[in-house]
């Protein structure tokens, strides 16, 4: 009853706001929006009982999605300079498909409905075997890292070609000035220093943030959390700083070359884990042969692998922000 | 207990719709970002109190981590403004240059 | 109440086609990576509004409490994992996007269009 | 004593919700930006305090308490350093308070904490275009008081001038 009335709120926001950004020709405000959309997101997630996701799309929508499209803004254009639309073409092709699919939903069981499809076929499984099989009491990690391991292992080399490809896109130019004097720092504009208010306080909050992101890391097996989520907090700390005392200096605290090497060392550790345990007899991301132990293997597993998540995708974020942010410095 | 929590997070939600009135109508794009801040704050309490709504206040881990990282995006408007003038000026000179 | 349980999937369409005009109507890049990404949110609703059960609970298991019901984990790992590919893949779309604005000085689709065509 | 607990905390949160609204329904009712700000600003430290110290009484022996008051103290020192940084950024793109006359004591002139020089402005005619009579009563007065600087002089009468012109 609650989960409809809190849906039924936040479902009509969601819609409202979308139409807001589809409108607004200033980009500005459609990536302004796109935050508060990512906001409603999150909360409908939690909501419904995605506790994991909800966490993730937190950290992603308000830590790094907002300063990655202003700084792609920055880069090209405040607006949206689209012609009015002419031709009833692409109106007509979206509200048929929406209708199709409305039609169709009436055959959908309805939310919340203990007898559909879905929850009967491999979702009770696992949530019988995890604790006898793996023994860690947040099923979703253990369904994310060791029953559909080759899925993340896939997920993560997405992750890793994506960075790869926005380093060979914008990673190759030069800022013209390299070395930039101490005194320096306080006339330029791509940084925060002069702002004693923002400064101290973000500075301050850079440690607990990166701490909370190697809780969220290690913690992942009992509570909402994970190798996903913690690389992004870590990587919103790093921005953070960045943000703050502009971006060479970020870049002197992470350098480049060992953000892209986190980049591909977390790749490199799931997969080892994976030719190990088939070195010890088991089958390839097959924990329980780690140790003599299968329970105690796949806890070995899990934690390693989640390692390797982490560094990627915190290696990932990092390199992507500096990227764009050396970009705007030319 | 129950329908004090669901009475506070019914005024947080009608805070929400609130603000995303403000977002909507603006008039200027800092009512926007005051707006995805206010919404931002307002999300923390909101889940916050929804965690103990559903009887599982061990996730307060979401909240949490709101609450550290959603200041990020308004220093990162701070920043997009405080470098627009130096980007239309090299606008204009890559014009002229033209 | 049987259609209020299908709300979601309602707003689900909607937010579908909301994204889907975006791509199409405007020529603007940015407008329309945003707009793809209120396409992909959408298919994490529908994933998401998929997983709950009545009565459930996240499917953390808590020690020392029976008989919980737990939400269905298998849609949460998918769409968790999509979120930040999600992201990883709109931020190689933004390089490309700059890219294109240093290349033609526009990020217009029918301008870049228009140069193509003239050279 | 579980009782007086449970009353507590009920006071302290229904307090906290109504604070809450009413920073929401300043920041929907308030006339210009800053106002709104400041609408915005008190409540979410105000409200949001109320609310997390009730929860805390209902948190017991555990780690839950622990966690809200690290909620508390991050909100405290987030909340108004986003404000900070968002009204830094408003003054430096030339937002300006409309309410400034009315007490007819002159505010200092508008000046951010800026870098570089560039201040560039935006229009500002949106921001004061008040709709009330009474604002546009003001508005007018102002335009004829205000001799010693021309430039303001000029923006207010542009105001004024809009301001007319949307009512008509």
């Amino acid at each position: 009853m609650m989960t409809i009335v809190f849906s039924l709120f936040l479902l009509t926001m969601l819609v409202i706001v979308a139409v807001a950004i589809l409108r607004t020709d200033n980009l500005f405000t459609a990536v302004m929006l796109s935050g508060i959309f990512s906001l409603i997101m999150a909360a409908n997630f939690f909501i419904l009982d995605a506790a994991d996701v909800a966490l993730t799309e937190a950290v992603i929508g308000a830590g790094i999605s907002t300063v990655l499209f202003l700084g792609a803004l920055a880069l090209t254009a405040e607006h949206d300079r689209s012609p009015p639309v002419g031709s009833w073409v692409p109106l007509l092709t979206p509200s048929a498909l929406g209708g199709v699919i409305i039609f169709a939903t009436f055959q959908a069981p309805r939310l919340g409905d203990p007898n559909a499809i879905v929850h009967k076929h491999v979702a009770p499984w696992y949530l019988e075997k995890t604790p006898e099989l793996i023994d860690v009491p947040n099923v979703v990690t253990a369904v994310l890292a060791s029953f559909r391991g080759y899925d993340t292992l896939g997920e993560v080399f997405v992750v890793f070609i994506a960075c790869i490809g926005v380093m060979s896109l914008l990673g190759r130019v030069r800022p013209l000035r390299d070395s930039i004097e101490e005194g320096e720092f306080d006339k330029r504009t791509d940084n925060l220093r002069h702002h004693l208010l923002p400064r101290v306080v973000g500075k301050m909050l850079v440690p607990f943030i990166v701490l909370f992101g190697l809780y969220v890391q290690f913690h992942g097996d009992f509570g909402p959390g994970g190798g996903f989520q913690a690389g992004a907090l870590i990587a919103a700390g790093v921005i953070l700083y960045s943000l703050v005392e502009g971006g060479p200096r970020g870049r002197e605290l992470v350098p480049e070359w060992f953000s892209s090497m986190l980049v591909a060392l977390g790749a490199f550790t799931y997969t080892s884990v994976g030719v190990a345990s088939m070195a010890m007899g088991g089958r390839f991301l097959d924990y329980s042969a780690l140790s003599h132990d299968p329970v105690h293997g796949q806890h070995l597993g899990i934690l390693i692998i989640e390692a390797g998540v982490g560094m990627t995708v915190a290696g990932v974020m990092i390199t992507i922000f500096h990227a764009f942010s050396r970009r705007g410095i030319r | 207990m129950e329908w004090v929590y669901f009475g506070t997070s019914i005024a947080i939600l009608v805070t929400m719709v609130l603000a995303v009135v403000r977002g909507l109508i603006g008039p200027t794009i800092f009512d926007r970002v005051l707006a995805v801040n206010m919404f931002g704050t307002k999300t923390v309490l909101f889940l916050a109190v929804i965690s103990f709504l559903s009887g599982r206040p061990d996730f307060l881990d979401l909240a949490l981590a709101y609450a550290l990282i959603n200041f990020i995006g308004v220093f990162a408007v701070l920043l997009f403004f405080q470098s627009r003038g130096v980007r239309r000026e090299a606008e204009a000179e890559r014009e002229a240059d033209k | 109440m049987e259609v209020l349980g299908l709300y979601n999937y309602f707003i689900f369409a909607v937010l579908l086609m909301i994204g889907l005009y975006c791509v199409l109507a405007r020529t603007n890049i940015i407008k329309s990576l945003i707009g793809l990404s209120i396409f992909q949110s959408a298919v994490f609703l529908l994933y998401i509004s998929m997983d709950k059960i009545d009565g459930g609970t996240a499917p953390i298991i808590q020690e020392g409490v029976e008989n919980q019901i737990f939400a269905n984990p298998l849609p949460q790992v998918l769409i968790l994992t999509a979120i930040v590919v999600g992201i990883s893949t709109t931020a190689l779309a933004l390089a490309v996007t700059v890219r294109i604005k240093e290349a033609y000085g526009t990020i217009e689709e029918d301008k870049i269009q228009e140069m193509d065509r003239e050279q | 004593m579980e009782l007086l607990l449970d009353i507590a905390s009920a006071v302290l949160l229904l307090t906290g919700g109504f604070f809450v609204f009413v920073g929401g329904f300043g920041v929907m009712r308030m006339p210009e930006f800053f106002t709104r700000m400041h609408a915005a600003s008190l409540t979410d430290t105000g409200g949001a305090a109320l609310i997390l110290v009730g929860l805390m009484l209902q948190g017991g022996l555990t780690l839950v308490p622990l966690k809200l008051a690290a909620i508390f103290l991050f909100l405290f020192l987030t909340s108004p350093t986003a404000s900070y940084a968002l009204a830094n950024a408003a003054l430096l793109s030339g937002v300006k308070t409309a309410c400034r006359n009315e007490t007819g004591t002159q505010l200092p002139e508008n000046k951010p904490v800026a870098a570089g020089s560039n201040l560039t402005t935006t229009p500002v005619s949106k921001v004061s275009a008040s709709k009330t009579d009474t604002d546009k009563a003001v508005a007018k007065k102002t335009a004829k008081k205000a001799v010693a600087r021309k430039p303001a002089k000029k923006a207010v009468k542009k105001t004024a001038k809009k301001a007319a012109r949307k009512k008509s």
